[in-house]
């Protein structure tokens, strides 16, 4: 059986689906592991990396002949269509945003499997690539805003003076929120944190962190994930938390609804309330963005001076780690349903819809896209 | 031998009881202070054939039956002692202190029958306590025993109207006792003996299996005490030494242990008179789980060689990673053996335990992975669990269906002990019951992580 | 001996008694119990000075019983305190 | 008397030397302060702010009228030339690089004093810019190296594998290198050092970071400073320190020797020992640079894919504090010889030569160039 | 009143007796245990005006005489007590203790003449006893009080042939002592009496200003033997316990504090015996300094109001900053207002004590610039200087020219203690010496600091 | 009293005498010695006992010295004790 990663071709990717190291787990069970040259260039993982740790270059087209397809971004309808019947793939693969690619998948009798919906069970944690992700996220956010900030982070008293730390606040405290808070806090910020899941209080305390307490009902959802708030609600919030982000000199924000817009947690009013030299850093810009005026990719400037940075691939701006991090979901996922090669029996995929995991990430099988999602 | 020279001896030999339980107290003595004791009661022993009493000829008078009598009761006691199991130490100690007063007991009957109308009053009331108290401790330590080996069930035994028994098989011993001193006889003092033994056994019934160790103390207290009563009708000051030493610290003892398991002391030795008949059969059985002392945790980490510490969310929300890399650096400064087991899933992120202790500085080598660190669990000493529940609970690995099912889990169940630091007996993220709680090798430590972490580092400063 | 200086004796011994395992920590409660049960069982002194004076075979019945009572208390108590004590013999520095 | 700061026109300055909360001390002993309009705007301090706190604002020319001249950068030989005989200026005016100005200041009869001159003792650390922008260095240096790594810096373990540290190396440990050692090991990186002087080792431990033992001798120079090194010396620090260096994420090298070109610690053959993805920040970039290859204000990126960031104005990339830091530096210095307006009295300044900060630092003085600086 | 009864409420003194060593060892308890103590006392001496010995009758003869001289006594002792200053109150320990010596001895001599020829050889021998060591604890007292009370040199008085003279007056007492024994009469005990007073000048002199608290101390123990000897002799239960229990605890205080002080017992006391004459004049006088233990550091915190933390470069060196944090989440949970002093300059790097400090998780609230703490020194107890040294050193205000004249300083010279944790007397970085530690508010705690920190944190868990 | 029974209330004197004070912290050690140094002051017991039985005047008059000395140790000897102990107070909580 064959394992091929192609190389990313969406813009701005900078992470391969297998880093060299995880190689050896796939070829041990009896898989053959192509990667096509040039994958893992951004990842600092040469060609020659990859060779050595049993793996095969492709220079050619190498999609036709796989049996299991690893990439992070959903491959493109044009790539989906190349691939054999029956083959497998396993990436990111958005129910809402990836629409074309799940049709092709099914139209192309694949069986794809989305990351996304990976159920947040304990047993599937290790396959958990949002998690792993936003990680990667979090703390680059922190870094990014302390890149662009004026103010040092740490308080430090000096012969020419006292330095006062910089107030951060961190907006939605999953888990890159919770890493932007620990390297916020790391680098010597004063942090605070809001969230309105109800178990968040303490996780934020846990990170030695402020808690935001704003006497709003808490929302909570399936699977550990927040609800999607009313209009009314988010209004609320957003006067509540208005005191606290004019006093603050960075805002990280990664709130998140799965399948849904970003929500809105910061208006024009709120940023202007902010001083110069301030600095936003909005991981959800791309999904809609929690701050309005955040453009994913873009380093906004308001006339009052705020630096909106809007976050775009920012895993992949620590392209090594989240790789690192990254093909090893993968590859969790992928010896789920890999029967290792025995005595005289090849290796084989044996996909147990029975599997809660296999059966909550699979998209599309035998030809068309499975259940509702 | 000169009653002086005897009377020193029996002196140096009370000195060495003191230095004995001294040393008893504290663990790097307690060894030494046990074979001082041993030395001072040998000393005694042989002392006492040299010299018996004023105007008494030497040798002893029927030293074949002494000397018989003491080869029998080493043939018995000594392979009982060497062979019991660890477990069943408990029990034995239960037994051994029953026949100690009983002898206590014995004594006093005899010289009683010996000393017969010449025996002045005082004797006479030395008398019938020891007698009194000799036998309540040698029936209600057989109870103890019986409760402790299960041959009787360790639940409070407990009959209607059973405190009006008490109470009267009390009243009934105080007045035979008055009888005894006025009228003198054997008669009355058999009949105080029966009555004695039978409050003993109706003492013990209604204490329930955890309070029972608490029993055995008091009752060795009492022997103590009976053994001062016979050094004074017997004119020794050894003996009103030694009995009262044990009489003192065993009463100290007595309520330490109370504390300890969080009893209390008037509510167990009581219980007899105040308890009711209750319907046993009615309300689930509350599973008994061993909690510790922060004493205990102390000592069962110095006495280890190698501990794996393992961290969880609630040593985050205690925010004790200052402490525990603290108590951590004690036990490498012993020369133990120490690593952080560290879960993927610890805590509530990623990373969530690195980032705590990082911020403490301990040192990354000290930190091992899931999969480095379970292998070594079969020659840990001790796993400490500090605020984590899920990452080391075994339904993971026992019980299809259950919602951590087929995660991985650091194996501490593989470590000759196991403490929990924890504030309750509630679950932990996953919400689901951890069996390794109820498991006889773990000890709880209840209480939020860093108040314990900090009990524990002092208590084992103080060793 | 004088009532007073059996009393006075009594006293310092239960402060004695009281002192010196005041600090015990917890986990030496069982072997402590069972130290000062082991030396309770001196109460053989006790047992030998009856027996030597006994005077009727009851008298002397009941004294070697006494006795075996009594070493077995003295004896195996100190054995099993031992025993006990062996986790503390301190097999590292 | 007039304290005139002007906008600074070195390309990339964005520090102003004075900064709005610190006029008050100057006012107080009866100085006017009159700022150019908009130089405080890169360390968002606006004309408002100033003027809110007690200076006067000018859009003209403001330089002829000038008693004192407060700049970070050397004033040019033309703004020089515009001074007032018998005024002062307090700058950097390195009397190495800034010959041209320190001609012309003393051309125009002006007291021009370096604050690369102040001496390293006691008392003058309040005056201490270079230590209060090394500060500013050291922490810059290790934000960018972190921005550019490709790896996370703490250990991480997860339940999608362990991350293993970063490991930093920091050479030269004088302020600068201690703050770029803080920084990273806030961070979470392993952090080792090296420094030719010999307190360095306690210096370096006592950040918690482990000290290299090349066992060369060490090199101490006056005023705790280092000295040169010797080529033969050179060449085998380089030597020993290479498999250090092969086996660093992030080398950040800060070694000076002042009035000297920096010290070439690294060859580019040391450069190429290091693997793809690792990062050199060189902050002696723009005084010849520690690192072959190093250019100040890029970042170069090798063949083997190691990048080498040139640091330029580093202490500008944090424009607000260390333009706090630089305003107290220099108004510390200025208050040292400014009497008070008192009763009836004007404010004077007292320039008293036997004061050794005084001597050590002014370059010029009544028309010439003082001592042999 | 019965003998029983007296007896028994001599027992009960000496019970309170115990009970006032016991609480004076702990500071929660010292002053209830004092009045104990004077509880006691009292008791004691008032149940001897109901009862004197076995067929006296009461009242007491010379009652007035009794009661004149009780009253004389207290007029001069509780002023004296009440008067005395805080700095002056050791030497009044030690007339105290020789004025107890000294009545001692004379309660042996008059009940020596009392019983004349009657005298048992035992009583005799206490009496020697009594005499002997009272009249060395009355003189020896005396010239330690002149010696702390700078009437006499406090250095060691050292003469030609001391030692051979001190032995020579040793072995004449105890030849007298023998004579007393042999022959009973008056002018031997005189003379004996007399030997005695001239040994214990000869033992005193030459001691050191520095050791004489131990000397005290030592008499001190003395004295409660002579007490318990004279127990004996006049046949009192109580003053047998009372001696023999301050004789005990005084004899183990001795050792204690010699220890405390870092002072070889043996070579206190017995360099009288091997002390040769010194050349006095010759190598410059070592500077004294006040150097504490981690218990005396904890104590002085614990009863503060505000404590100041002035970290420096030594606790980075060290890696002290998570003790210091534990040190100061304690005070801070007794309710000490507790602050860290910053100087800008501390440690070798800007903002080197914010760095550490951060890492421990200090919150910065708690962090004080140099002229926000500076005014504040005056209303604080304790200033700890942790590892820091320029950074206070009094020189950079006071004298000119120096290396770090001019530099603000922390003047943690206006508190009302210093404690300095340092490792040594070595200068920091500027290398120039500080006075400050010299100065007699200063108490310097000797190690490294994390060490020291660590034996503080204990002994004020302990407290 | 029988010397058998004062050498056992000695020896058991001796041992509470050193375990009262065995835990003693340093900065106690002055106010302890005055406080044991007060209570050996009760040798004024002893001194009122001679002093009822004293029979010439030079026993009288050495008997009321010693008692004078001994209320001088006692008293003051507990004032000063308590004095020093003032800071102790405990001014908090
Ligand atoms: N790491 C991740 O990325 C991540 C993310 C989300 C969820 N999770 C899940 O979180 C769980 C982590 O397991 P875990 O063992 O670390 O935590 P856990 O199973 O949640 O157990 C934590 C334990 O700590 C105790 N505790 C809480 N506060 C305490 C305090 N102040 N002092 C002492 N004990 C305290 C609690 O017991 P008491 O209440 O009795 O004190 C609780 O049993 C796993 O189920 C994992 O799947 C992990
Ligand atoms: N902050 C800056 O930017 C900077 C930069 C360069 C220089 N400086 C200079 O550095 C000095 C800083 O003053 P400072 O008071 O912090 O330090 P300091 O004056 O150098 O004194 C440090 C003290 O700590 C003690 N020490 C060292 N290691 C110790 C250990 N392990 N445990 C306990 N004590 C230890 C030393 O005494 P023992 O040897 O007796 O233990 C020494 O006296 C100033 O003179 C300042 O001008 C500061
Ligand atoms: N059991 C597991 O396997 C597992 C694994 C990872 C995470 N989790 C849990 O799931 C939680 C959420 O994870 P995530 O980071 O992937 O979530 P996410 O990326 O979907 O959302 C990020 C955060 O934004 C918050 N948010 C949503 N709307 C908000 C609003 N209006 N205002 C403020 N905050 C808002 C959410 O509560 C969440 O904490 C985590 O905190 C963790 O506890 C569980
Ligand atoms: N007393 C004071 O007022 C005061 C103030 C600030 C700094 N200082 C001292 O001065 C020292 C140096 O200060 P700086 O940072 O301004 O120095 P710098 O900027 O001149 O040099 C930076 C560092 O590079 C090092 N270096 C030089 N040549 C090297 C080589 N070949 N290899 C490796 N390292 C080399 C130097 O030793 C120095 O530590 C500080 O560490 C500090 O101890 C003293």
């Amino acid at each position: 059986m064959r394992v091929v990663v192609p190389k990313e071709i969406k813009d701005g990717e900078k992470r391969v689906a297998l880093v060299p190291d995880v190689i050896n787990k796939l070829t041990r069970l009896g898989l053959d592991v192509v990667i096509e040259s040039g994958a893992g260039t951004h990842a600092q993982a040469t060609d020659a990396d990859f060779k050595a740790a049993g793996a095969t270059i492709s220079d050619s087209e190498v999609l036709s002949t796989a049996d299991a397809v690893l990439s992070v971004a959903p491959l493109t309808p044009a790539q989906m269509a190349k691939l054999k019947k029956g083959a497998v793939t396993i990436s990111f693969l958005s129910p809402v945003t990836a629409v074309d690619s799940i049709d092709a998948a099914a139209a192309a009798g694949v069986t794809a499997f989305s990351l996304e919906l990976v159920p947040r069970i304990s047993r599937a944690q290790s396959m958990d690539a949002l998690t792993s992700q936003a990680l990667c996220a979090g703390y680059r956010a922190v870094l990014v805003g302390a890149e662009m900030s004026p103010r040092f982070f740490p308080m430090l008293m000096t012969a020419a003076g006292t330095v006062t730390p910089a107030q951060v606040l961190v907006l939605g405290a999953g888990v890159a929120g919770l890493q932007a808070i620990a390297t916020a806090r790391r680098l010597g910020a004063v942090v605070s944190a809001y969230d309105v899941r109800p178990a968040s209080a303490d996780e934020v305390r846990s990170m030695g962190a402020t808690f935001i307490e704003l006497e709003l009902e808490s929302l909570e959802g399936a699977g550990g994930y927040a609800r999607e708030m009313t209009e009314d609600r988010a209004a609320k919030q957003r006067e509540l938390l208005t005191p606290y982000i004019a006093k603050s000199h960075i805002v990280i924000t990664t709130a998140a609804v799965p399948g849904r817009q970003a929500p809105r947690l910061m208006t024009q009013a709120m940023v202007d309330s902010m001083g110069p030299g301030t600095v936003i850093v909005d991981l959800a810009a791309e999904t809609g963005g929690n701050v309005e005026g955040s453009k994913p990719g873009e380093i906004v400037t308001t006339s009052g001076g705020v630096k909106i940075w809007g976050g775009k691939d920012v895993p992949s701006q620590l392209p090594f780690h989240a790789s690192f991090l990254y093909s090893r979901n993968v590859v969790n996922l992928l010896t789920l349903f890999t029967k290792a090669a025995k005595e005289g029996e090849a290796v084989a995929f044996d996909l147990n819809f029975e599997d809660e995991i296999i059966n909550g990430a699979a998209v599309t099988h035998g030809g068309s896209r499975r259940g509702a999602k | 031998m000169s009653r002086t020279l005897y009377d020193l001896v029996g002196l140096a030999a009370g000195v060495a009881f003191i230095l004995a339980l001294k040393g008893l107290s504290h663990p790097k003595t307690a060894r030494r202070g046990n074979l001082i004791g041993a030395f001072g009661a040998t000393l005694a022993t042989l002392v006492v054939f040299f010299y018996a009493n004023p105007g008494s000829s030497l040798p002893l008078n029927n030293l074949g039956w002494i000397l018989g009598a003491m080869v029998v009761g080493l043939l018995v006691g000594v392979p009982a002692a060497r062979k019991v199991q660890m477990t069943q130490m408990p029990q034995l100690v239960a037994l051994f202190n029953g026949v100690g007063g009983g002898a206590a007991a014995l004594v006093a009957i005899v010289e009683y029958l010996h000393l017969g109308a010449e025996a002045t009053t005082a004797e006479v009331v030395f008398t019938v306590f020891t007698v009194i108290v000799g036998c309540v401790s040698f029936s209600g330590s057989i109870i103890t025993f019986l409760k402790l080996q299960e041959l009787m069930t360790t639940r409070p035994v407990i009959f209607p109207a059973g405190r009006f028994i008490i109470a009267a098989t009390l009243v009934s011993v105080i007045g035979v006792g008055g009888w005894v001193v006025s009228s003198l006889g054997t008669t009355p003092l058999l009949v105080l003996a029966g009555l004695s033994l039978l409050f003993g056994v109706l003492f013990v019934l209604p204490v329930g299996g955890a309070d029972v160790p608490i029993v055995i103390s008091l009752l060795n207290a009492f022997t103590g005490l009976t053994v001062a009563a016979s050094g004074y009708v017997l004119d020794s000051v050894l003996l009103i030494i030694a009995g009262t030493l044990v009489g003192a610290s065993g009463t100290i003892l007595t309520r330490k242990m109370a504390e300890a398991m969080g009893r209390s002391l008037f509510g167990t030795l009581f219980g007899a008179f105040t308890a009711k008949p209750q319907d046993t059969s009615g309300s689930a059985e509350e599973r008994p789980v061993r909690s510790g002392s922060p004493d205990d945790v102390a000592i069962l980490l110095n006495y280890a060689r190698r501990v794996v510490i393992v961290p969880g969310f609630g040593l985050a929300v205690a925010q004790a990673q200052h402490t525990v890399r603290e108590l951590a650096d004690m036990l490498i400064a012993k020369g133990i053996d120490v690593a952080y087991g560290i879960h993927p899933v610890a805590g509530r992120m990623p990373g969530h335990m690195n980032v705590l202790l990082a911020e403490a500085n301990v040192p990354y080598e000290q930190l091992a992975e899931m999969d480095e660190v379970n292998p070594t669990f079969g020659q840990t000493d001790v796993a400490i669990v500090i605020g984590a529940n899920d990452v080391v609970n075994p339904a993971a690995q026992t019980s299809p269906g259950c919602p951590i099912y087929g995660m991985p889990i650091l194996e501490v169940n593989q470590a000759a002990n196991i403490i929990f630091l924890k504030r309750s007996m509630r679950p932990g993220f996953a919400g689901i019951e951890n069996e390794l709680l109820y498991d006889p090798k773990t000890m709880l430590l209840f209480g939020d992580a860093k108040a314990s972490l900090t009990k524990v580092v002092s208590a084992l400063k103080a060793l | 001996m004088e009532p007073m200086a059996i009393v006075s004796i009594f006293v310092l011994a239960v402060f004695v008694g009281f002192e010196v395992v005041s600090k015990v920590s917890s986990t030496l409660h069982t072997p402590l119990m069972s130290g000062a049960n082991a030396i309770h069982g001196v109460i053989l002194v006790g047992a030998i000075i009856v027996a030597d004076h006994s005077s009727t075979n009851l008298e002397l019945g009941l004294a070697v019983a006494a006795i075996v009572l009594a070493t077995i208390n003295m004896v195996g108590g100190f054995v099993v305190t031992d025993r006990m004590l062996e986790m503390f013999k301190g097999n590292k520095k």
